[in-house]
């Protein structure tokens, strides 16, 4: 019988297919009980990595259910965020509490759905109470998350753009008028004493 | 070729048969490396003890066998036969201390190392052959799992992105790449496509001022260059041949019309 | 461990192709002692129908040599090789890393295109490093589908192989009266060597 139940183990083994006792018996020489060795391979298998199972007649080797997770290979892959979202993201740091109509003025473009869930997906942004004027639109703030994310005490903290110019990522020449820099910074410090 | 028939005649008739049926095989042989294998089972020795003289001189009947029988032999075979004929001479003339070369004992050797190798690779190749294989005498799992990739993005920016982002939308509008404005410019090219095309119609002189597209009439700038780019088609029309062109008096309407056939 | 052992169960029942111990790493959960498990893995499959096989540097389940016969369903019927594409086989095998010039010394015939080809399809070998000699002569070596094919857990374990090194018969000798190439020889015992 031990015989038997090696030629299961090998023939349930090896098929593509799950295998049915007629099959077994055909293919086991003359006289084998395969029935019984099949309940053996069972009893042996029992609690281990694969287990004998019967799908409908038939009988395969099946990875033990708790074992699943090992069947999946998570990959990890960083990406950089898209420009929109980059953009948007921006918007609502500089200008929170933001509306989506505001940002979208500001980005001269649409603001896809899908880029706000985005990030708020990653926790970066969340909403904000809901800007008093008609329509009651909902606001976008940034989170805690994203203060911890890009290493910043408070969201006032992000540089203005005299800053931005200063440290040369605005490398541009400066603008004859220049006081709509600063009419930005106002509103943004009014925006922010808001959201205080 | 005399001596390998006297040595023939000695041999039982097997041996004779089996010579024959080498020449007749000729083409089954892979070279002449393996013809010198085989040749040297006739001699019915370990490979190490063989007389590389005695199968130099199988070798070279075989050679002349085949050439009497007109069997076409492929350039290594006879490159082969050259090379034994001068080892078997080297085999039997007594050393000449003043030569240079490898001796025909060497060189005797070397030939018996090829034939030992061979065989013995062609052994193992049989052994290796004769072991149990994948997917005939043993077998790998038939119900596969694939193992299913779980794709988790995280995306990141830094502040700098953030930074520059920003930068990016409040700067835009000071910027402008330089560009002609020609959103107010009419070409002549432009002018002489709507022409062509109307010209056909003008069977009576008609103001020039008529032909401008309405959307170019208001605006002073653009009923200029459109007007402008008119006349400088009419121009290339009457060049053509095809209108005809009139003003009364200095700073007068400009009239156009077709140009009839039997004006021409 | 027990928990360990049947992951690693699960891990090669689920797949055809063997497993390195890397790959095994990667796949069970941090911190487990993969080679370990594999060790009592072989122990418990050892003279079942099924078992555990090294073949090179990984692991696969195979069916039991003996139990071959009831396999017949399963056999793939494969390309019969010719006697050159044999002899050419064991002599990659014998003589790696082995370069076309040396493969045509031996069988003291050329080596058609369509010979290595074959083998290289069937992955029975595949392209080595290059032969430090003028020319820079590619070589070839086996592959681990070899080993599979073939039931061999490492090169050294083809057979005969011993008793070809001690006759002499793997040395590259070359032609009285020739240049000898110290270099061949090197590069030849450093892969035996390596896979030791």
């Amino acid at each position: 019988m031990a015989e038997q139940e090696r030629m299961v183990e090998a023939i349930l083994f090896a098929t593509a297919e799950p295998v049915t006792l007629p099959q077994l018996a055909g293919r086991m020489p003359h006289g084998c009980d395969p029935a019984a060795a099949l309940a053996l391979v069972r009893k042996r298998f029992a609690g281990r990595g694969v287990h004998l199972v019967r799908v409908g007649e038939a009988w395969a080797f099946r990875t033990a259910p708790d074992l699943g997770f090992l069947m999946s290979h998570e990959i990890v892959e960083t990406r950089k965020l898209s420009r929109a979202a980059i953009e948007t993201l921006a918007i609502v740091a500089y200008h929170q509490p933001a509306t989506r109509a505001e940002i979208e003025e500001i980005r001269g473009v649409s603001v896809s759905r899908g880029t706000l869930d985005q990030l708020i997906e990653l926790d970066w942004i969340r909403l904000g109470r809901r800007r008093m004027t008609p329509g009651r639109p909902v606001t976008f703030i940034v989170t805690q998350h994203f203060l911890d994310h890009f290493g910043l005490e408070s969201a006032r903290d992000l540089p203005g753009l005299k800053e931005l110019r200063a440290a040369g990522l605005l490398d541009s020449r400066p603008q004859p008028g220049t006081e709509v820099e600063d009419a930005d910074q106002a509103g943004q410090n009014d925006l922010f004493e808001d959201d205080a | 070729m005399a001596q390998g028939q006297d040595e023939a005649g000695r041999d039982s008739v097997a041996d004779r048969i089996a010579e024959e049926a080498l020449i007749v095989d000729v083409g089954a042989y892979e070279g002449p490396l393996d013809l010198l294998l085989t040749l040297s089972r006739t001699q019915k020795v370990d490979l190490r003890k063989i007389s590389i003289l005695e199968l130099a001189r199988q070798y070279l009947a075989f050679v002349e066998q085949a050439k009497r029988l007109r069997l076409e032999l492929a350039a290594d075979y006879l490159v082969m036969a050259a090379w034994l004929a001068f080892l078997k001479s080297r085999l039997l003339l007594p050393p000449d201390s003043a030569d240079e070369g490898p001796t025909g004992e060497e060189l005797a050797a070397h030939l018996a190392f090829q034939l030992e190798r061979l065989e013995a690779m062609r052994n193992v190749a049989a052994r290796l052959m004769a072991r149990d294989q994948l997917g005939r005498d043993i077998f790998a799992r038939g119900i596969t799992q694939d193992v299913t990739r779980v794709r988790r993005v995280t995306y990141t920016a830094t502040l700098l992105d953030l930074m520059q982002g920003y930068a990016r939308i409040r700067t835009r509008d000071d910027f402008r790449p330089f560009v002609m404005d020609r959103d107010n410019l009419m070409t002549m090219e432009q002018a002489l496509d709507r022409m062509r095309h109307l010209i056909g119609f003008a069977g009576e002189w008609t103001d020039i001022a008529s032909y401008l597209p309405p959307e170019w009439d208001h605006d002073p700038v653009r009923r200029r260059t459109a007007t402008a780019a008119h006349f400088a088609a009419s121009l290339e029309l009457a060049k053509e041949g095809r209108i005809e062109i009139r003003q009364g008096d200095t700073f007068a309407p400009i009239h156009i019309r077709k140009r009839l056939p039997r004006d021409v």
